[in-house]
């Protein structure tokens, strides 16, 4: 198994697949279909300071190969989350991705401290690019500056490695990870969902009672593998790549586009084991090219002749 | 709960976009509460990548056999349709907490309330209710004579009342306008479909106790994307999940 | 057929449907598959300044219910459009939207010149959102203050109206709409195709020999309805809706979300005979809602109490 | 050219990951020129949107039947070989410039030559010109015998010599190791496969003239997006599109 192994930092992954946030609630339900601790890691969904309920219902819609969310961040706050949620993931003993969200600079940083201090945690994902809220959230993730200052903050109070999840609704990536970067970030998250809406034809209404919602699924693949692509090779830092990830041929081609690992997403909804499913996968697959490290994966699509692969 | 791959064993059209779809497998062995859904997946190169949440109807324990009632309105419902026996249909269940005929023991009988394609479920609970000597007596609700099914099944179990709202079969009007009748020797309801026919039914059995079964639009179907909350003030949260805390739940305890 | 009729600057159209820019080549093509005379309008490949031959191949690839396309602007250059296409057109009595790109300004503007004087041109539709050239398209429509520049100068020479095609890869759709509303276009296009890409896992290389493409195909659909809905209410310009259209309940949705007219591009691929079928469609799906003039389902999702239908 | 819902008389696997699927319906009445393609829907409610150019292998006009012959390879052409005898497949065609089987009349020897899944076409157009009295000889080129097909078809039209680049069948090498042996009465050439074996031929097969079928990745398969272009030194445009100029060409008339 130690083919698979990825170090990113604070995550040492014994396989590079983990659980996209808000996709997998904080375990427990997929517990109940195959042992957890076979994951590489897990996101656990987006908490703020004090509970949340989210948004109306209904939240989803379905669209071609994908769906959209307007979940709202509800959950049951940073403190219910360390007291009930976590001590249920130790067992485990996987890596822990805390993501975080709120609607000012102040709860940020407030739950950060929080969450990073728990010893359950192993890094914590900065959520600026959360399209379903009306405070916080994206509004932090399409301006640049914005982004950086609050990495900045959020890095100066974290007990553990910072990773910025980026949103996909902006002109320039690449100028966003650069700034993030520059803001001491330790590693990035992409992508979030892309902005989207359905409309029912017969009445002219929107399906989802926040009218807009983030789209997920295979339909945005595209677009990741670009954004993964472009910004691995302007930023040296790590990439936890996501975004319409169903089989173990996406996990090798996002990584092949700059991730060092991958999450899961929306594909869980379609099938619960397809997060063990593609890990038992990987190694087929790994045999089929001749590659021994999954590691060695990581931007073959730009550096291949910088990183030769073990089979050459 | 598990994932099975189930093979159709008929797929028939019973009434207009009202498709009987019987599967069987060994999974089937544990489909045994009422309430229950299976989380259906349209296909596998299909493009509709979420899952169906549909109502186990029946159980044939003997045959392995379910059997699902299911309205083909949308993309999704009408591609199940057009599937042939013989094919595999990829289920997750039985998923969800159903209707608990347990705690009906003590009484005497049931009122079945049923609105459109909320009717399904309670052919199973009927059944059940019957076996442990409960007198059921349903109201089923359909929008036109044309729409209307399974009633003949149903009167096999108990009572059936049928309602339409164009007055083409049974009384015109609405399930609730059935409840009008004097109910006697306080039955247990149980009632699913639209949240606003509930609504109507948990006024008109005031006093009464009852469970009720909603709908919502899922993601997960398994309790993990919370797409599916409903808000209710009995619980310290605030809120239930309908796939996995439900979809059945007492009368009053959910904000419909 | 009246009460499929839609009438916007320079485009009075039988039926609010028309092919997308580059999936319809200049007609000729399909008009061995049915009488163009159908359509509600046409538009053109875009016309440059001299002819191009575009980029290498592979040109195009398949994704989860959409395609990437890296065609590059291939073209037999404006003149040769006018000469040898055009005419051709000109017995089918259909109003041509006229797609212009360029590598600069000075292009732009010299292919509107010649264009917009053709009397079979009914309206141009500037293109500042091609992915697929290094120069030129997409630079022009991700910065707003370049759009508006470019817009005003396009307008200045042009004789017809002028169309302005946004681009999906922006921050903030809607001050780029309201920038070159404010420049003077007469309407908007939108949406162009998101960047995407897609790498063979293989050999971690991309399938398109241009690297990135645009990606349309129903996969975007809720990423312009989303655009759709969000610019028509802050800019009283009218749209040509068009991104992943592919039925009748499509075309209704778009109007809803706020488009005026409906493109219909990927979907001519999967089906040639798309268009027609669409149109014969629309009419049922109209009576299904009780509705009468498809004119009236423009902004429906949120201005249905200003504009009553006539169902009501 | 028409679209056409032709039905699936039979698909089935002739070899390791080859198909061959047998399709009837009226439309096929107009399938009789060999090089020509068909581009095949993979299904209606599949997320695989394009179609896929296959060519015509062969067609039975009195039994209103075309024969195509397919590698199950990408995600695509797997959910075609999926399909069961009775369903119907949505195709376009037929499509494309084929074979001249006309100017060869004043031949007496054609030279076709074939690799992998450029074999098909071969197959309907040997027939063609057999039919003209010529005498057709056959070049195939495979992976290995496993993946080898239709060789006795190929051999009951005329001589047939087969490589395989492990050598587990016939010559080893590629097909252009079999034109090594002299090259009598200047057969006309006819070849299809990958751009590099159709380079290789080009180069050996100097001074003979003949026509060559091409590969590429298309949108619409009509002519209308501009996907499909090979540059051409011959012709003013500077290029040709694939799908509707060819995609046959006289040697040397494109740029390989
Ligand atoms: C617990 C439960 C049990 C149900 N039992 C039955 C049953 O036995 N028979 C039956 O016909 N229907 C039942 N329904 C409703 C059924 O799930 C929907 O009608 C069906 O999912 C619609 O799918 P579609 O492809 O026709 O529509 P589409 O419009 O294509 O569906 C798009 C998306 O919306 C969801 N959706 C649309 N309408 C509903 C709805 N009313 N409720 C939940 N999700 C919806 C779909 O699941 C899908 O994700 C049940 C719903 C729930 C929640
Ligand atoms: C004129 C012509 C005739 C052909 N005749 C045959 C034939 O008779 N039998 C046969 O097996 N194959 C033939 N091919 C190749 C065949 O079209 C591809 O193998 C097939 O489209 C691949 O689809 P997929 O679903 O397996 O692959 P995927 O990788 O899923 O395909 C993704 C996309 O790429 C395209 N694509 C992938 N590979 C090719 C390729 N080599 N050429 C063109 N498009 C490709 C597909 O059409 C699709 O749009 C022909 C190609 C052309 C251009
Ligand atoms: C139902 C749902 C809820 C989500 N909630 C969160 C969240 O709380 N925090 C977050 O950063 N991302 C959230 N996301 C985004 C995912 O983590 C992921 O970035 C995105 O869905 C793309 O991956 P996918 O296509 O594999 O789903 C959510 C996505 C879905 C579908
Ligand atoms: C093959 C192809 C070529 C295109 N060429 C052009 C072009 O020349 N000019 C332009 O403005 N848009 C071009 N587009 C974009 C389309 O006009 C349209 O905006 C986009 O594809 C979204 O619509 P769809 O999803 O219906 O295809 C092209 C799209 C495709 C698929
Ligand atoms: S559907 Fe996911 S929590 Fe209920
Ligand atoms: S495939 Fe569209 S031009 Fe050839």
């Amino acid at each position: 198994m130690s083919r698979l192994r990825v170090s990113l930092p604070g995550l040492d992954m014994k396989n590079p697949i983990l659980p996209a946030s808000g996709c997998f609630g904080f375990g427990k339900e997929y517990a109940k279909w195959y042992d957890l601790s076979l994951l590489g890691g897990i996101t656990i969904k987006a908490a703020t300071l004090e509970g949340r309920f989210g948004n109306p219902t209904p939240r989803v819609a379905e669209t071609e190969s994908g769906m959209l969310n307007a979940i709202g961040l509800q959950n049951p706050g940073v403190k219910g989350i360390i007291e009930n949620e976590l001590p249920w993931l130790e067992p485990y003993n996987i890596p822990i991705l805390a993501n975080i969200a709120g609607s000012t600079e102040e709860e940020y940083i407030e739950v950060t401290k929080h969450i990073s201090a728990s010893p359950l945690v192993s890094a914590v994902e900065l959520n600026i690019s959360c399209p379903n809220v009306k405070e916080g959230g994206i509004q932090f993730g399409t301006h640049y500056k914005s982004a950086a200052d609050l990495t900045r903050k959020v890095k100066g109070v974290s007990e553990k490695p910072v990773y910025v999840k980026l949103s996909p609704n902006v002109s320039n990536i690449t100028e966003m990870a650069e700034a993030v970067e520059d803001a001491g970030a330790d590693g990035l998250s992409m992508i979030n969902t892309l902005v989207g809406m359905k409309l029912d034809w017969r009445t002219g209404q929107p399906i989802l009672a926040n009218k807009t919602g983030g789209l997920s699924g295979p339909a945005i693949k595209p677009v990741a593998i670009r954004m993964i692509y472009e910004v691995s090779q302007k930023v040296s830092l790590p990439i936890i790549g996501m975004g319409g990830v169903s089989t173990a041929e996406d996990v090798l081609e996002m990584m092949s586009a700059g991730a060092s690992a991958v999450a899961v997403g929306t594909a869980n909804f379609v099938n619960p084991f397809i997060c063990p499913e593609i890990i038992e996968k990987l190694p087929e697959l790994l045999d089929e090219i001749g590659v021994e490290q999954i590691s060695e994966m990581t931007g073959r699509s730009f550096n291949q002749w910088k990183t030769p692969l073990s089979s050459r | 709960m598990k994932k099975h791959l189930l093979t159709i064993t008929s797929n028939t059209e019973i009434a207009r976009n009202i498709f009987e779809m019987k599967l069987t497998g060994p999974g089937t062995a544990t489909m045994t509460v009422p309430g229950q859904f299976l989380h259906v997946s349209v296909g596998n190169n299909t493009s509709k990548l979420l899952r169906r949440p549909l109502s186990i109807c029946d159980v044939d324990l003997e045959r392995e056999e379910v059997t699902l009632l299911y309205r083909a309105q949308g993309e999704g419902t009408k591609q199940l349709s057009q599937k042939h026996t013989g094919e595999t249909v990829d289920v997750l269940g039985p998923l969800g907490n159903g209707f608990s005929t347990e705690s009906s023991e003590d009484r005497k009988k049931a009122l079945l309330i049923g609105g459109g394609i909320g009717v399904p479920p309670l052919y199973y609970l009927g059944k059940k209710l019957k076996d442990k000597g409960i007198q059921v007596t349903f109201i089923l609700g359909f929008q036109s004579l044309e729409a209307s099914f399974y009633i003949e099944q149903f009167q096999e179990i108990g009572e059936t009342i049928v309602t339409t709202v164009d007055g083409s079969l049974g009384l015109k009007g609405f399930v609730t306008d059935a409840m009008d009748q004097p109910i006697s020797d306080e039955p247990l309801i149980y009632s699913v479909g639209p949240a606003v026919m509930l609504k109507a039914v948990e006024q008109k059995a005031q006093g009464l106790n009852g469970f009720i079964s909603l709908e919502e639009r899922m993601g997960c179907g398994v309790g993990a994307c919370f797409a599916c909350v409903c808000p209710t003030e009995t619980r310290q949260s605030g809120y239930v999940k309908i796939c996995s805390d439900g979809p059945v739940f007492k009368m009053g305890e959910v904000v419909l």
